[in-house]
């Protein structure tokens, strides 16, 4: 691509070429695009009191972090040297070492995907999380309501209302359904324990006021009714009490343990923001280099510029995970 | 799939001779549409933003409508948009009215006219390079403005558009069920934003870079035109404040879709819907926001500035007054302009001791704005001037940018803030600096460079009757803004007269909203005349206006790769009525140091090159 | 021209690669050290993160090598990078006015407090 | 022609400060007290207010001066402009001593300003210099919603407390404040941002979701005051209109009595017993 035309005397500007100038001041741009969702993310996590810090509620898995880091900063080094082979015309040396650029970036989101799939899974999403006790009680029941719903509806049960459902659940246990008999059992006794819970949270005030003054307005209002003020406590050893009974085994799959966050759902926001951006960016990357490596043994000379801008993209990639890191994962 | 090389590029006559010879005639498409030729691509953008300027403006007359005439029916369009409401402007249509114009206006036609149309046009001309330095992604950034109308357009149609303000603060924008109905028609106006700021953000790069690295030999930083210095300054500021933009329009686009809460605080609770679980800021939207859109205003006023100053100094025929004091204070507008954010958030809640600052810096922005007036003043001065379009223009921008930066002083005062935030006196203050100074500053480059993009000129008849119609129109619509921002009458208002402290105000706005039609009328003369002028105004030679700088040493139009001599510069762009130049009172910033008896007309191009 | 420029400097790269690596094992090793204080974890993982950010910016992205433009370019982000978040923290992260989120008032009710406590007056904020 | 062209230039700022001239005798001015014939027209009714209105005067002068200074200066440079007809213009690149005063007396001018407004903004919005009186006893929680101003009152007697209590009085877009001396409300907002705007008081503050914005001020003459809405906050945005009362002192505490009565008469017993019932 070089094809060779003598430097005029004048030549004005920066020794540089302009893919490499764009490249320089495309980064700048990316510097500040980075720095809004970084910079929100520490004011608002300063701003937060309480912010989830701790395994348990964040579920962020700092080997993994680690690991990625380790990735990346390898992949990095890959693109000097491929860089550099190109710079000694060793275009298949280089070819290998972009090649296993590539392979890292594919580790990389492996192992993001893993993080994003555990976190998933433990429903840390944004406004998936509860962030008190209320709301905590609350997304039990309405999870076993979904569990209750789908199971009935896989079992064949029809009609939209969950009254409809059951009305049919009893019906078929009546008609004593062969081997599905003790799975409608189970999902009946599950049923009849979900809509003791859910009773019991939407009666339950005992959140919001004094305990002892619940007492009191409680008696005033239900006299001699069973129900006992219902605690985040009470409602774990509940679960556990359920999970232990063999009869439900696998219902409970869809159900989380209650645990409330405060500023849970910010955390997951900016976590996913930021770490979502930012894979967003590998991807881009990866489709750069992908380019080269699809000139197979054709890579020549010409892409030699292309490499280097890529490259410092690539490190640029690197760079944000290089803080992402300490920041979500550390600190 | 290497870069240009830079070597080859400021020889432009090497590339002009091989690539005019080995040219073959490009297809319609590709000249006309998806060209890449910077000259095609500021064409492009100059028509597409003037077509823009009448919906944005069609969609301010309704908005003056509704305040004239509150609840009347709208005449003509009224029955044909909305008979099922007796062709009455609802108050949802009416937000969702000033929200689109302000949109239309702002990312539709004054920064792409600015930096896409004349930053196109004008960067490679004048700083004798033979293209920008990426061509495809220029063409990209004029292709993504689509997208981004597209999406403003569909925004009108979805539910009842959006509903929030340009500005979009949450939780209005950021909750569905704030502003019902508004609903995907806030996700598309966000979208739309991404849009324009992908095409702003390409565009922004592809000058800084074609600035700093293309320039022809001899030209320095500080033999550059003002025009030049205005787009350089102003693709900073887009470089590094767009992206924040986008990033919170990211943010806010997580909001409404994505369960996000980053703008939502918990426990709100919004048009009965059950308590938001939340977490987060409003106040860190307006922040990002404004980072972006104060740096903004001046992205929509620094090329205006520039394409003035070069304007001036032609038509007086004198050299721009305090050339490098110019260019620090553009600087200077730009640095402290990325400080001064605060300044659209005084009552909002924010820290008084931030406020504080952000008072401060904004009042020190007025500094080398004051710069920029008086040398204007002083460029005029002792001038053999050429009262013609380009200049009345250019005189209404100075004598306008002084009226909108004054009331801003107001404004930069906290405590009077306090009084005038989101009054009317807001409204007047932006209109005179966005229309009053950028505008003008717009149509007199219009005229400006219209010989040089068809190589016809404009008919000045009807180019002084535009001005003098717009510029009466103008004062006439929103001086009086002013009066009722001084009376206390907020902005965004369906209907102010509900409140009897303004029920007086109503004869006032009725006249205004006249002026404002005949505002309206004047820019079908300016159409007029550009289509007319377009295709049978008279012709002209390379350099109508005796101009110095070097877009004017191209033929007109200008051929492919511009230069069919390479341009070599010895010498400032403001060299008018030296002792030098002889006879002529211009001396081009080619014409080599000896200047006895040099004409107009370049040598033949040297074919040995 | 870019074929010459890329093998002009001789840097080790393998050296920087194992800098790097070591650096990052810093990181993890004062996570799991279980340092109490945050600020000077910060502190420590900040610091190690900026000097890794340091090399890789010297010398895989070739800053080291490049004329002072470099400085023009990096300097004005730098600061506008550093100065944003600074401007959002006397609004975003201190809350000048009270804050009336559940959040807090469940943090103070886990504190054994009082419920009600009082709008945050002047006084108490100096 | 020429000579038309320079005058259609200084036509239009005489037009304008004439406009601003008569403004205040058109009422196309300030708000003020009570009807717009009399005396108080247009002056605000709280000394902060006034304070700012003082501002706004000073900021008038020096930019209206400005303005006459740079519109005679660019008439002046027009006319030579256009007797000078053909004449070969100065060649001049500019003057550094000029370039210098220019830049330094309007920086004087500029950090005049801003130093001299500290201490209003000072007085207004820092929590620390906020009157005694005022913090003492905040007179009502002010509470936007889309779209209305929700006012909570303590039972007569008793402290405003953040949580609602049971004995709070209600009203809604009709605010009362005893007059002559510095009131604080709690100014905070339901769902979206609001703007607590009072123009004849100049007063306004936005109010934010998820906060408790203090805002204060001194009522000097009773009377009826209007209450807007100066942030968008929806599509009846407009109509966020309620009033501000402000009252003496006893009239307030008697309003303030008789808002509790009717709100605890629950129609079946006769009006003493509910005072009754707060032993
Ligand atoms: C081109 C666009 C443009 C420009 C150039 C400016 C220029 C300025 N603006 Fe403006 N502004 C807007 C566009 C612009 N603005 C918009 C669109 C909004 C509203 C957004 C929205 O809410 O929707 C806004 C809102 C806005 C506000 C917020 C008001 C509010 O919402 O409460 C403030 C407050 O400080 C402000 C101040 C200023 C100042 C101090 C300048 C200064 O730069 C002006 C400096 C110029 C001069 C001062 C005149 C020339 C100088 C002299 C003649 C020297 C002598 C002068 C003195 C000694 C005083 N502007
Ligand atoms: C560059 C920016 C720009 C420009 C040029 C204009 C131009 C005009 N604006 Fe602008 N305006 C804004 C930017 C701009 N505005 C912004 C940012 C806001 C704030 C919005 C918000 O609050 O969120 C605003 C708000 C705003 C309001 C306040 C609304 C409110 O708060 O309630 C008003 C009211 O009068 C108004 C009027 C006008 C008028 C009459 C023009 C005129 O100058 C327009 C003149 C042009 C024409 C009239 C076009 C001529 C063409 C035709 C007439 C053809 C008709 C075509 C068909 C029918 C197909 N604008
Ligand atoms: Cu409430 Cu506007
Ligand atoms: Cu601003």
């Amino acid at each position: 691509m070089s094809h060779e035309s003598p430097a005029p005397a004048l030549k004005m500007g920066l020794p540089i070429p302009n893919s490499k100038l764009g490249m320089w001041l495309f980064l700048g741009t990316e510097i500040m695009f980075f720095t809004a969702f970084i910079g929100a993310y520490l004011v608002l996590r300063i701003g937060s009191p309480g912010w989830p810090t701790k395994v348990e509620d964040t579920h962020i898995v700092v080997e993994a972090g680690a690991i990625n880091t380790f990735v990346l900063i390898l992949s990095s080094y890959f693109v000097v040297v491929a860089h550099e082979a190109m710079g000694a015309k060793n275009f298949q040396k280089a070819w290998k070492f972009l090649a296993f650029t590539f392979g890292l970036s594919c580790l990389f989101l492996g192992i993001k995907s893993y993080e994003y799939y555990g976190k998933i899974s433990h429903d840390i999403l944004p406004s998936h999380i509860a962030e008190n006790d209320e709301q905590a009680i609350n997304k039990v029941t309405r999870e076993m309501e979904d569990v209750v719903n789908a199971e009935m509806a896989r079992l064949g049960m029809e009609g939209k209302a969950l009254e409809d459902k059951r009305t049919a659940l009893q019906a078929a246990i009546g008609e004593q359904k062969g081997g599905k008999l003790s799975q409608l059992q189970a999902l009946a006794a599950f049923d009849s324990e979900f809509v003791e819970l859910s009773r019991h949270a939407r009666d339950n005030v005992a959140l919001s006021i004094p305990s002892a003054e619940f007492e009191s307005q409680r008696k005033a209002l239900t006299p001699g009714d069973k129900l006992q003020p219902l605690t985040l406590h009470g409602v774990e050893e509940y679960l556990k009490k359920l999970r232990a009974d063999k009869q439900f085994a696998g219902l409970f799959s869809e159900v989380h343990d209650p645990h409330p966050v405060p500023y849970g759902n910010l955390f997951a926001s900016t976590y996913f923001l930021m770490t979502g951006f930012h894979a967003l960016h590998v991807i881009i990357g990866m489709i750069l280099f992908g380019m080269v490596l699809m000139q197979g043994s054709k890579l020549d000379a010409g892409w030699s510029d292309w490499i280097e801008n890529s490259g410092l993209y690539w490190h640029f990639v690197d760079l944000v995970w290089i803080f992402l890191f300490p920041l979500l994962y550390i600190v | 799939m290497s870069t240009i090389n830079p070597a080859s590029t400021p020889n432009a006559l090497a590339h002009a001779v091989h690539g005019e010879a080995a040219h073959h005639e490009l297809s319609f498409v590709r000249k006309y549409i998806f060209s890449t030729d910077h000259k095609m691509i500021g064409i492009q953008f100059l028509i597409t933003t003037l077509l823009m300027l009448m919906v944005g403006g069609a969609l301010a007359l309704a908005v003056r409508w509704q305040l004239a005439y509150p609840w009347k029916t709208m005449p003509i369009v009224g029955e044909l948009l909305f008979a099922q409401q007796g062709g009455q402007i609802t108050p949802e249509f009416y937000t969702m009215l000033f929200t689109m114009h302000a949109t239309v206006m702002i990312f539709l036609v004054v920064i792409p006219v600015l930096a896409g149309a004349y930053g196109n046009f004008c960067i490679p001309l004048m700083i004798g390079a033979d293209d920008m330095a990426f061509p495809t992604l220029n063409m990209l950034s004029y292709w993504f403005m689509w997208p981004a109308i597209a999406c403003f357009g569909t925004s009108f149609f979805v539910g009842g558009g959006p509903a929030s303000g340009w500005t979009s603060y949450p939780l209005l924008a950021d909750l569905y069920e704030a502003a019902p109905g508004s609903g995907w028609a806030q996700n598309f106006w966000l979208l739309g934003v991404t849009f324009i700021g992908f095409s702003s953000m390409m565009g922004s790069i592809n000058y800084l870079t074609t600035i700093i690295n293309m320039r022809a030999p001899g030209m320095t930083l500080f033999r550059m035109p003002m025009t030049i210095w205005g787009m350089f300054i102003t693709a900073i500021l887009q470089a590094f404040a767009l992206p924040v933009l986008t990033a919170a329009g990211f943010m806010q686009v997580g909001d409404r879709l994505f369960g996000t809460v980053f703008f939502i605080p918990s426990g709100v609770v919004v048009n009965n819907a059950a308590p938001t679980i939340g977490g987060g800021q409003p106040l860190l939207w307006q922040h990002l926001f404004w980072f972006y859109s104060h740096p903004a205003v001046y992205i929509m006023l620094l090329p205006a500035m520039g394409m003035v100053s070069d304007m001036l100094a032609t038509m007086c025929r004198k050299p721009l007054f305090g050339y490098k004091p110019m260019v620090y204070a553009m600087a200077a507008i730009a640095g402290l302009g990325f400080i001064v954010w605060g300044h659209h958030m005084f009552t909002s809640g924010m820290n008084p001791a931030l406020g504080m600052t952000f008072m401060i810096s904004t009042m020190m922005i007025a500094l080398p704005s004051a710069i920029k007036t008086f040398n204007w003043i002083g460029t005029i001065w002792g001038g053999n001037i050429r009262f013609n379009t380009v200049f009345l223009n250019c005189v209404a921008f100075v004598s306008m940018f002084i009226v909108g930066g004054l009331s801003g002083i107001f404004m930069a005062a906290v405590p009077t803030d306090i009084y005038f935030h989101d009054t009317y006196f807001i409204v007047a203050h932006f209109h005179y600096v966005l229309f009053g100074a950028t505008l003008f500053g717009v149509f007199g480059a219009i005229v400006y460079w219209f010989p040089k993009m068809f190589g016809r000129m404009m008919n000045e008849k009807l180019g002084k009757l535009h001005f003098v119609l717009t510029f009466i129109g103008f004062n006439g619509t929103f001086f009086p803004m002013h009066m009722l921002g001084i009376a206390g009458m907020p902005r965004r208002y369906a209907d102010p007269y509900l409140h009897p402290y303004l029920e007086h105000l109503q004869p006032m706005n009725l006249i205004m909203t006249w002026f404002a039609i005949l505002m309206g009328v004047a820019q079908f003369v300016l159409l007029a005349n550009f289509a007319y002028s377009m295709f049978l105004g008279p012709k002209c030679g390379r350099n109508p206006w005796d101009a110095n700088s070097l877009e004017w040493s191209a033929p007109s139009p200008p051929g492919h790769g511009n230069f069919d001599i390479p341009p070599v510069i010895y010498r400032g762009p403001y060299e008018f009525s030296s002792p030098l130049s002889g006879d002529k009172d211009f001396l081009m910033q080619t014409e080599p140091p000896v200047t006895d008896n040099v004409n107009d007309t370049p040598p033949e191009p040297d074919d040995t090159a | 021209m870019s074929d010459e420029h890329a093998g002009h400097h001789n840097v080790n790269y393998s050296i920087i690669f194992g800098f790097l690596c070591f650096c990052t094992l810093m990181s993890f090793a004062f996570d799991k050290m279980g340092i109490e204080n945050k600020i000077v974890l910060i502190i420590l993982v900040m610091g190690v993160a900026v000097a890794k950010a340091m090399f890789v910016l010297t010398y895989f992205m070739h800053l080291k090598f490049e004329g002072n433009w470099k400085f023009v370019l990096l300097a004005p982000t730098c600061a506008l990078a550093l100065g944003l978040p600074l401007a959002l923290l006397p609004d975003i992260g201190v809350h000048y006015y009270t804050q009336d989120v559940p959040q807090i008032h469940d943090a103070v009710t886990a504190h054994g407090e009082e419920a009600d406590e009082k709008p945050k007056t002047p006084e108490k904020t100096h | 022609m020429r000579y038309f062209w320079a005058a259609f230039f200084m036509f239009w700022p005489i037009v304008a400060i004439v406009i601003f001239t008569i403004s205040p005798a058109m009422n196309w001015w300030f708000p003020g007290a009570g009807d717009p014939d009399s005396l108080t027209k247009g002056q605000s009714m709280t000394p902060l207010g006034v304070d700012i209105d003082n501002l706004f005067y000073l900021i008038l002068i020096i930019t209206s001066v400005v303005f006459v200074l740079t519109h005679i200066a660019l008439g002046y440079v027009l006319f030579r402009g256009a007797r000078d007809e053909g004449k070969k213009a100065l060649f001049s690149h500019g003057s550094h001593a000029l370039e210098v005063m220019w830049t330094i007396v309007p920086t004087g001018i500029l950090i005049f300003i801003s130093l001299y407004q500290l201490d209003v903004w000072r007085k207004f919005r820092v929590m620390s210099s906020f009157p005694e009186a005022a913090v003492e006893a905040p007179v009502a929680e002010v509470t936007a919603r889309q779209f209305e101003w929700r006012i909570r009152y303590p039972a007569p007697g008793k402290k405003l407390q953040l949580k609602p209590q049971p004995d709070d009085l209600y009203t809604v877009n009709d605010l009362h404040v005893p007059t002559n001396r510095p009131v604080m409300i709690q100014l905070r907002s339901e769902d979206v941002q609001h703007s607590f705007f009072a123009p004849q008081l100049r007063v306004k503050q936005d109010a934010l979701p998820g906060q408790v914005i203090p805002v204060w001020f001194e009522v000097t003459q009773a009377g009826h005051y209007q209450l807007t809405c100066a942030e968008l906050c929806g599509w009846g945005h407009y109509k966020m209109k309620a009033r501000i009362v402000a009252e003496p002192q006893t009239q307030f505490g008697k309003y303030l009595h008789d808002l509790r009565n009717e709100q605890n008469d629950d129609g079946v017993q006769d009006k003493k017993s509910g005072d009754a019932d707060d032993e």
